[in-house]
């Protein structure tokens, strides 16, 4: 069903909006009553909003304004970690409480309890309602369905039907969520001069219209980020048909630009490259990164490419990748065979690896490992013609693309593993040409009205632009955004934006499906969304985006009144309209000429999205701030990736601090090496070092920005680096790789990933190795004791078997991608809470599912060039489980179900169980960390789990909250006819699809998880498998998460030239 | 019994040999209700003044048994019986686990009835005792001298031939006690 | 006399310490009974309500189900409160001029919640599902007590773990048949009354607790007591 | 046997096997029983606090402070104001209490097992050295409970009550083990020393002149007025106490090895633990015992009751104690080797190699090394190296808990999920507190009780000989 957008929140019955750990902590911050967002609303408006505005108006004084914003605004980050604050005082008077009294006698604080006027007849308090909606993206939507609890959203999943998701979902995603609660988002519509009501914007944007209208336009400017809403292209066509003179351009600082172009160059029209994984015997990645989330139709990509790296004993085939890249990817860890290579050299490494395969180019590489690799590939992919295909890199030139085109074409690859479509977008630009006309005409005063609906270009766009100082020239500028920006403080007009979770829309996803975006909450900051905003310039003013959207699909379907309705409640239901992917396009390739890229020997930086952040959206979201990086492991900053050899060449260290300079702009920045990134070439993530932006936001990383440019918006060549003498900054990171922590490895030191190697963590076999010898996993291992070594002789029955079903957990190493999604799908659901980078530096973050990646390096030759293996570590939820013992209050027990139960509110703190765990699983909540004083986080937390007070030990429990939920459900069902007619034993069975939440979110379909009694469920199957082991056998922990070893499939010609270089 | 005021009378010695050798006189005298103090212990008073052996190491040996039972009839009951958790793959009876508590219980039982024990038996608490009406008792019985105290709950004792029986042992004073 | 105490003070040092021992355990023992006092509890507190419901009233007097207003009791782990509406259906035709049930009318006129204040609350880790346990023939009055002959509503219970866990404990003693459990006029059965389940006739809650218990697959004491079962 | 006390002075104690013949008394010679009172009584009950004591307090009392305000602290924010983490759990507070502990374990071995081996030259010093055990069990027992998420909960959840929870610890933990031991071992060792203290005590009260001290003596003395048939009494139960302890003071310690040694971590897991913490506790608490005589006896001029020879024997007993230490390691090194176990071996690898090298290596020499000087006479003779000897050793041994706790959690088994640990400014506040509740705690015995058992030193003079039959 779909929320009307009409619903009351102070309606809501109170079922406890957070769940609370120790009622003590309760009396210090008790959970208000009634959820009063209005009163929330007005403080947060009252305490900031007002002040910040105020500051607006010395925008001639810069100085005077910045230091106004330093002491308001991003300074109160400090007070997430200050030592002495407000936050602090409570917790002394929660101590001091909770020592006058003792435990039972603690009384509870009275609770109130609202009842609906008139409830909603599909509302069962209690129970969670599901949502389907979408996230767009400038990739496309991401179908969704989102979990509703009282009708507040407080969990994204992928939406099962679509077949872009199939149940999944990604990291930035599911991150997500937490912008919508966002303490900081903008509040409320202002002028310079102060807080203005709607009203007072439309009338002022309407009399500039009304002047603008005259000169047919000529002075209006839109200004959106990537366009891929139907409606939205709709409504803006029907603007500029009223001011025909007035311009839209589209502006993402991440944008397809160079994809585009090669496009144009390959086939003389924009089109989107669909891969077709799951046909792919062969994939070579011309630096494209297409395994994590930042690269178009990601999951899909993941999920096909995961189908075909599941290799069983009487089935050992499975794909194979060749990754040639300018990072360490999590793309470049899954492949087979990887080269690494600077961004610059990949050009005519493509160039001549199109001659090889008879796709046109031309030239050849010069280097010797790099023309072996070539040389590889190219025959590899000529015997798998039709069944290869060659993705380039986002980052890479048009004339990449557009080789990679071309050699699809010349392979036989179109049609089967790669197909043509339309863009997702819905009016294709090449952004930057555009971005760079309009700060043209800005500077030349053409323009006179210009509206930017969302985006944040006075940050993200071009340095060479200065887009800021043309900005500036424009007498009205209006700025619709979530939060208050770079753009925002030099806007006029700022009207707060709904997150995508409140507002009506519509969107594509990547294969052109589209989803109607329905808002699951009224604006919680009275936000407007572009729909809304753009109505303002047409000619039917005061619609709603609801009818906006409503009416664009009555006329696209052609439908009205009941049938509509109809067709409208079942995409709702559905989640997108039926039908609506794109049709492949027959189009083919040119031949694609050589490239004429020389080789520079100088620095070489490459710009890439953030792995967490994105292009800087997320900068105020802590979930992703928090999450390591996949390889460097990075938190809450950017840094200068570059190869341990450059490194030390340049004489640098992990966290020396040095200035870069390209083009004669500078920026400072953290030095972090990571093996298998190529030599004389950094890495670094675009959007930190943002300074207007939240307080979780502040003070985070370095501004990546600064150096890039229109023309080199990829990578560019030249960079220089000068270090800055004495100063460190001090890099969050949660793994260390090197033996030596944060040190300068030596040459041909081991790595941790040599450690977790000959200690059997990770346990790997090439398919030739698989193919000869299928249990390799568990052969020679270190495999538990027998159960008869025991004090107990006479002791048989297993007190842990007694429950009806025995929870179980398969990971797949072989599938993991390390994309994240799960460790924050986990945050999300679990409640866990955000630390901040002080604490990571102490190591105390608290995801309870962690991505372990090990660089394994079997000989000198791999060093610059290791093997890397992503290891996702949940509780292992052991049968002999070392922690509970040691425990001396009983905090932690086994369930009959074969569960390690947390019981936090039990918990007083030892870490006794943690010091004891094996896999260190365990997180401790060392200070408060939940944060229990900023109201607007409350409704999003999930009820069904305990939001732990400091001093508690926490970690995975396999999500028992959604396994006690199905077991209800199931023992309901005791009785009734189940699906075949009999009567149903009350047990949870495979078809109830009880999942974990790490599980349903992962891309690939990983982790698996369910009754390990029944033998039919997929966990048992899986287990089943000749690559089954488990982690620390030998200590006889008896885990019941257990792994599915890695089979890699090298082609043996590479693997020999690294065999004799280590050799020699 | 003899309704008197006097506790007894008590004779002061300068040496340990002369209490020993004065406590043995009187013995063979047939004073049995006498008591002897010293500043420090001497063993041979014990049979000097026929002191019985004490049950004292009885009532440790019951009290480390009392407690050692009802340790390990703690851990389990609490852990077998009243809530039985399932910890770590043990059996809920995870004997080898009890022994330490049990153990220490055992101990801590043992010692608290030595001390209790040892003062009970010795009447302790007792601030006001007649031996410290004697100011040369107060001033240095607990520091250099030592004294003979025969009681006038003895039924050999009268005061006057009492008396002159300690002053005949070379005693350095001969004192009534008053009760 | 040159002696510092008093005859006195012997009797004094041994008074003081046996009123040590005893103080010592009268103190434990008042922090125990005040833990589990109705101070702490609020076991048979009677709260202000911004309207003095009586359940008695409408439960035994007017005969009125209790899904009738709390709705989602068998389907969700919340009972539900009704809102206003419910009130409504009624008292728009009845009583509609009492002044007692003039907040149930601003309500519902003004479109704002009645506040009421929670009499059963549990602490905040506890999750406590209603609809398994009157799935499992677990009778409204095991828990909330004689509610039927409350003309205020309070809590009979002391809702603390050890209660809890006296029921999961002896899962039998509290089962009834599950078309019982609204019954708010149910009588355990004894010798000289018996209750039906399956067609057979119980003259023993232990018998009937067995054998619903075995029908309904309530699960055992090691499950119900596991931590999980209510933490997490 | 009951007069073991008695017979003491008969028995020249350890120096006649070592060195025949030439033993020292082990009171110098011309005192009699009033002097000995007087003279120890005197430190007591004099009107002049000598302003050293009261300059000592203080100072003292500060650093005291320093542990109410890390404290303090340390509740109103967590524990994370230290600097533990995930995976090295636990830090200094693990590491003091083991520490103090320990040092705790000296003054009921002297008491105890040297009065059954009948070690007369223990008289001297028993007394202070019991205080000491208390006022550092004390100081340990702090740690376990505020070393806790939640000490307000941890503080009675750990002891097994009647509560409306219907829960009780869960024994098969060595933490709960410690909450029984650590209880037990302070009660019996404030009972042993009680016991002691009873007839010095009444000694006291007789001494006193000030009608305060007559009362707080008299109530404390319980009317102890030297009876034999008290004495008789008295005297079993103070060796049945002593036979009682011996084994407590070793269940003690081999409780607190338990912590470490149920444990599945590597280089926390060995049978090695138990004796060679006892002997480590045994160590460290005569090198603390030692610490403390040195300067007390100089400053209230007890040389003639704490002799050189009391020095030269506790000297002795380190270093076997020390060779007994050093064996551990040796063997701890050994099992890295010979279990052939890869995590066992790499522990012991990174002790030697890794980051925490440096303490490694300190511990080694002040737990090895330092102690070998102590074969020569010389040594054990020259009170000022002797002195420093005993620091190098106290030092030593807690770097050793530093190594044992912190080196075996920072690297164990997944190496994704090793770490560092750095103390920060509150773990050294806390413990320096330590430090100074313990002086504080012993500035206040020293001024207030007295140090030295006054009724065992009458007993071990000559003139205490009974020769009649």
């Amino acid at each position: 069903m779909a929320t009307d957008g009409n619903m009351n929140m102070n309606e809501l019955v109170t079922v406890k909006p957070a769940k609370a750990a120790p009622a003590e902590v309760e009396s210090a911050a008790p959970v208000a009553p009634v959820l009063e967002l209005e009163a929330v609303r007005e403080q947060l408006a009252g305490a900031k909003g007002v002040q910040y505005w105020r500051s607006l108006e010395e925008l001639s004084n810069k100085e005077g304004f910045d230091q106004m914003l330093e002491r308001e605004f991003p300074r109160q980050a400090s007070e997430w970690l200050d030592p002495v604050s407000r936050r602090g005082f409570l917790k002394l008077m929660s101590a001091s409480l909770a020592l006058a009294g003792l435990s039972a006698c603690t009384k509870q604080p009275e609770e109130a309890i609202v009842p609906y006027v008139q409830q909603p007849e599909d509302l069962i308090p209690g129970k969670p309602l599901f949502f389907a909606t979408a996230r767009p993206t400038p990739f496309g939507a991401q179908p969704l369905l989102v979990k509703s609890q009282m009708y507040r959203p407080v969990k994204i999943e992928g939406n099962p039907d679509h077949a872009m998701s199939k149940g999944a979902c990604d990291t930035y995603t599911q991150g997500s969520l937490l912008d919508l609660y966002d303490p900081d988002r903008m509040q409320a519509i202002s002028k310079v001069g102060g807080t203005r009501t709607w009203g007072e914007f439309v009338g002022e944007m309407r009399d500039a219209a009304a002047a603008e209208k005259a000169k047919q336009g000529s002075g209006m400017r839109f200004l959106t980020e990537t366009n891929i809403s139907p409606t939205f292209a709709d409504q803006m066509q029907g603007v500029l048909k009223l001011y025909p003179q007035a311009k839209w351009y589209q502006y993402d600082p991440v944008n397809r630009d160079n994809a585009r172009a090669g496009s144009r160059m390959a086939f003389g029209q924009y089109v989107e490259a669909q891969y077709q994984l799951a046909a792919a015997d062969v994939i070579v990645s011309l630096d494209a990164d297409f395994l994590y989330p930042h690269f178009p139709g990601f999951l899909k990509l993941a999920s096909d490419f995961a189908t075909r790296r599941k290799p069983e004993e009487n089935n050992p085939e499975m794909n194979r990748l060749y990754v040639v890249e300018s990072q360490m990817s999590t793309t470049g860890s899954k492949a087979d065979n990887r080269l690494p290579m600077r961004a610059s050299d990949v050009e005519q490494f493509a160039s001549a690896l199109a001659a090889a395969v008879g796709a046109g180019g031309g030239g050849t590489v010069s280097n010797e490992a790099a023309k072996k690799f070539l040389d590889v590939v190219a025959n590899d992919l000529k015997a798998n013609r039709g069944k290869c295909v060659v993705i380039p890199g986002e980052n890479q030139s048009p004339a990449v693309h557009a080789l990679a085109a071309s050699m699809n074409s010349a392979l036989g690859a179109v049609g089967k593993t790669v197909v043509y479509t339309d863009t997702v977008e819905t009016n294709s630009t090449e952004q930057g040409a555009g971005l760079k006309e309009l700060v043209a005409d800005m500077n030349a005063g053409k323009v006179s009205l210009l509206i930017t609906l969302g985006g944040n270009p006075v940050f993200n766009a071009p340095a060479d632009l200065s887009f800021e100082a043309a900005y500036t020239k424009v007498p009205l500028r209006a700025h619709v955004s979530t939060h208050m920006d770079e753009t925002s403080r030099l806007s006029h007009w700022n009207v707060p934006s709904t997150h995508y979770l409140e507002s009506w829309s519509d969107a594509r996803a990547y294969d052109g499906t589209i989803s109607i975006v329905q808002p699951l909450i009224e604006p919680l900051y009275n936000g407007h969304n572009p729909h809304e905003v753009l109505t303002i310039f047409s000619d039917s003013p005061g619609i709603t985006p609801f009818e906006t959207v409503q009416n664009y699909w009555k006329a696209q379907r052609k439908l009205s009144g009941a049938e509509f309705e109809a067709w409208w409640k079942r995409t709702l239901h559905d989640g997108f309209i039926a039908n609506t992917a794109f049709a492949p396009k027959t189009v083919s390739a040119k031949s694609a000429a050589a490239s004429t890229a020389q080789n520079n020997p100088a620095m070489e930086i490459v710009f890439r999205p953030d792995p967490t952040i994105f292009d800087g959206r997320f900068i105020n979201n802590g979930w992703l701030q928090e999450i390591p990086k996949p390889v460097t492991k990075l938190t809450w900053d950017n840094a200068a990736i570059m190869s341990p050899v450059t490194a030390g060449k340049l004489g640098y260290e992990d966290q020396s601090v040095a200035t870069i300079t390209l083009g004669g702009r500078k920026v400072d920045a953290p030095i972090k090496m990571v093996p298998g990134h190529p030599d004389n070439s950094i890495t670094v993530y675009l959007g930190y070092g943002r300074t207007h932006t939240g307080r979780v936001g502040s003070d985070t990383g370095f501004n990546a920005y600064k150096l890039r440019t229109l023309a080199n918006s990829g990578y560019a060549v030249g960079a220089t680096l000068e270090r800055v003498a004495g100063k460190k900054w001090a890099l969050a990171v949660t793994q260390h790789h090197h033996l030596v922590e944060q040190g300068k490895p030596k040459a041909g030191q081991s790595t941790t990933g040599d450690a977790a190697a000959s200690r059997q963590i990770i346990r790997a076999a090439t398919l030739e190795e698989f193919r000869k010898n299928p249990e390799f996993a568990v052969e020679g291992a270190n495999e538990p004791v027998s159960k008869d070594i025991t004090l107990y002789p006479n002791w048989t029955e297993d007190p842990t078997k007694t429950g009806a079903h025995q929870w179980g957990m398969a990971i797949d190493m072989n599938s993991c991608i390390g994309c994240n999604a799960c460790v924050i799908a986990c945050v999300a659901e679990n409640n866990i809470a955000v630390v901040g980078k002080d604490q990571v530096l102490a190591g105390r973050e608290m995801h309870w599912i962690r991505i372990d990646t090990y660089f394994e390096s079997k000989g000198p030759a791999d060093v610059a060039n290791p093997r890397a293996y992503f290891q996702p570590v949940p509780c292992m939820q052991c049968e002999n489980a070392p922690c509970e013992p040691v425990c001396p209050v009983g905090a932690t027990v086994h369930s009959p179900e074969g569960l390690n139960d947390m019981v936090y509110n039990r918990c007083v703190g030892t870490r006794y169980c943690s010091n004891n765990c094996p896999y260190k699983v365990r997180r401790f909540n060392f200070l408060l960390y939940s944060d229990w004083d900023t109201q607007s986080y409350y409704p999003m937390r999930n009820p069904d789990v305990t939001v732990r007070s400091r001093g508690v030990m926490e970690k995975c429990t396999y999500c028992v909250q959604r396994i006690n939920s199905a077991k209800i459900d199931a023992e309901k069902r005791l009785g009734k006819p189940d699906a075949n007619g009999q009567p149903h034993d009350g047990k949870v069975h495979e078809e109830d699809h009880v999942q974990t939440a790490c599980q349903q979110t992962c891309p690939t379909g990983a982790i698996v998880f369910g009754n390990v009694w029944d033998p039919n469920s997929r966990v048992s199957q899986i287990k089943k498998q000749s690559r089954n082991y488990a982690l620390l056998a030998e200590l006889n922990t008896r885990p019941r998460t257990t792994y599915i070893a890695t089979v890699r499939n090298p082609n043996a010609e590479l693997e020999e030239t690294k065999q004799t270089e280590t050799h020699g | 019994m003899k309704p008197t005021g006097i506790y007894g009378v008590m004779a002061e010695f300068n040496t340990p040999d002369e209490l020993v050798t004065a406590a043995h006189k009187a013995y063979a005298e047939g004073y049995r209700k006498m008591d002897a103090y010293s500043p420090f212990p001497i063993e041979a008073l014990d049979e000097a003044i026929g002191i019985p052996k004490t049950i004292l190491p009885w009532l440790v040996f019951f009290g480390g048994l009392f407690g050692g039972m009802a340790g390990y009839g703690l851990e389990y009951w609490t852990q077998v019986i009243h809530f039985p958790l399932i910890i770590g793959g043990k059996p809920l009876h995870s004997w080898p686990n009890f022994i330490p508590v049990w153990f220490e219980t055992t101990v801590l039982g043992a010692s608290l009835t030595a001390v209790i024990g040892m003062l009970g038996l010795n009447g302790l608490p007792l601030p006001y005792h007649p031996v410290f009406n004697i100011d040369r008792f107060l001033d240095h019985a607990q520091k250099d001298k030592f004294f003979l105290v025969i009681e006038s709950k003895d039924p050999k004792f009268k005061l006057d031939s009492s008396k002159q029986f300690l002053s005949n042992l070379q005693a350095q004073g001969v004192w009534e006690v008053p009760n | 006399m040159a002696q510092f105490f008093p005859p006195s003070a012997n009797a004094y040092a041994r008074t003081s310490l046996v009123l040590l021992i005893v103080i010592g355990g009268a103190l434990g023992l008042t922090g125990y009974e005040l833990a589990s006092s109705p101070w702490v509890t609020r076991e048979g507190v009677r709260p202000e309500q911004p309207v003095p419901f009586s359940h008695q009233h409408h439960v035994s007097g007017l005969g009125i189900d209790c899904r009738y207003c709390h709705t989602t009791v068998e389907n969700s782990s919340f009972a539900n409160i009704p809102p206003t509406k419910t009130c409504m259906n009624c008292h728009s035709q009845i009583w509609t001029n009492a002044p007692l049930l003039e907040p149930v009318r601003a309500s519902f006129r003004d479109n704002k919640s009645l506040v009421w204040t929670r009499v059963h609350d549990l602490p905040d880790f506890v999750y406590f599902s209603h609809e398994i346990h009157v799935n499992k023939g677990i009778g409204c009055k095991s828990c909330h007590g004689p509610i039927d002959e409350m003309p205020l509503t309070y809590q009979a219970n002391s809702l603390q773990m050890e209660w809890c866990l006296d029921c999961h404990r002896n899962t039998g003693k509290n089962l009834r048949p599950r078309e019982e459990v609204f019954n708010m006029t149910y009588k355990q059965p004894d010798r000289s009354h018996a209750v039906a389940f399956n067609g057979v006739q119980f003259f023993d809650q232990e018998k009937l607790g067995a054998e619903i218990q075995k029908v309904y697959h309530v699960k055992g004491t090691q499950e119900l007591i596991s931590c999980n079962t209510c933490h997490r | 046997m009951a007069s073991l006390l008695e017979q003491q002075n008969a028995d020249p104690g350890v120096d006649d096997i070592t060195q025949p013949g030439v033993s020292p008394p082990v009171i110098a010679p011309g005192y009699d029983f009033g002097q000995v009172t007087d003279k120890i009584g005197n430190v007591v009950l004099t009107k002049r606090t000598p302003w050293s004591w009261v300059i000592g307090f203080l100072i003292a009392f500060g650093i005291m402070n320093i542990l109410m305000l890390a404290v303090g602290y340390l509740f109103i924010k967590g524990t994370g104001i230290w600097g533990i983490n995930i995976p090295v759990g636990w830090g200094f507070a693990i590491i003091n209490f083991v520490w103090w502990i320990g040092i705790g374990h000296a003054g009921t071995l002297i008491s105890a097992i040297l009065l059954l081996f009948k070690q007369s030259w223990r008289t001297s010093i028993n007394r202070f050295a019991e205080a000491m055990t208390l006022f550092a069990v004390m100081c340990a027992g702090m740690f376990p409970l505020i070393h806790t998420g939640r000490p307000w909960l941890a503080a009675y959840w750990l002891l097994p009550y009647p509560n409306t929870m219907s829960l009780w610890p869960q024994f098969r933990s060595p933490l709960i083990w410690d909450v029984f031991a650590v209880s037990t071992y302070l009660t019996v060792s404030l009972l042993f020393w009680y016991t002691g203290l009873i007839p010095d005590v009444a000694s006291l009260r007789d001494k006193a002149k000030n009608g305060f001290a007559k009362f707080f003596y008299g109530i404390l003395s319980m009317g102890w007025r030297g009876s034999a048939r008290h004495w008789h009494r008295y005297e079993y139960a103070y060796i049945l106490l002593a036979g009682l302890s011996t084994p407590l003071v070793l269940s003690v310690h081999t409780v607190v090895s338990w912590d470490f040694a149920v444990s599945v971590i590597p280089g926390w897991h060995t049978t090695i633990f138990p004796p060679y913490f006892v002997a480590g506790a045994i160590y460290s608490g005569f090198a603390m015992v030692l610490t403390l005589a040195i300067p007390i006896r100089e400053a209230y001029n007890m040389k003639d009751f704490i002799t050189d020879r009391h020095l030269n024997n506790m000297a002795k007993v380190m270093l076997a104690t020390g060779l007994i230490v050093g064996y551990g390691y040796m063997t701890e090194a050994f099992f890295g080797w010979f279990s052939a176990n890869k995590y066992e071996s790499f522990m012991i690898l990174n002790r030697m190699t890794g980051p925490y090298a440096p303490t490694y290596w300190a511990l080694i020499f002040c737990n090895i090394i330092t102690p070998q000087f102590l074969w020569f006479k010389k040594v054990r003779s020259n009170v000022p190296i002797l002195f420093i000897i005993s620091l190098i050793v106290n030092v030593g041994m807690w770097l050793e808990r530093f190594v044992i706790v912190i080196t075996s959690l920072h690297r164990d088994f997944l190496p994704s999920s090793w770490g560092l640990y750095h103390p920060t400014v509150w773990d050294w506040a806390t413990y320096v507190g330590t430090l100074g509740l313990f002086t504080t705690l012993l500035f206040l015995f020293i001024r207030v009780l007295p140090m030295i058992s006054i009724f065992e030193v009458r007993a071990l003079l000559p003139q205490s000989k009974v020769t009649v039959e």
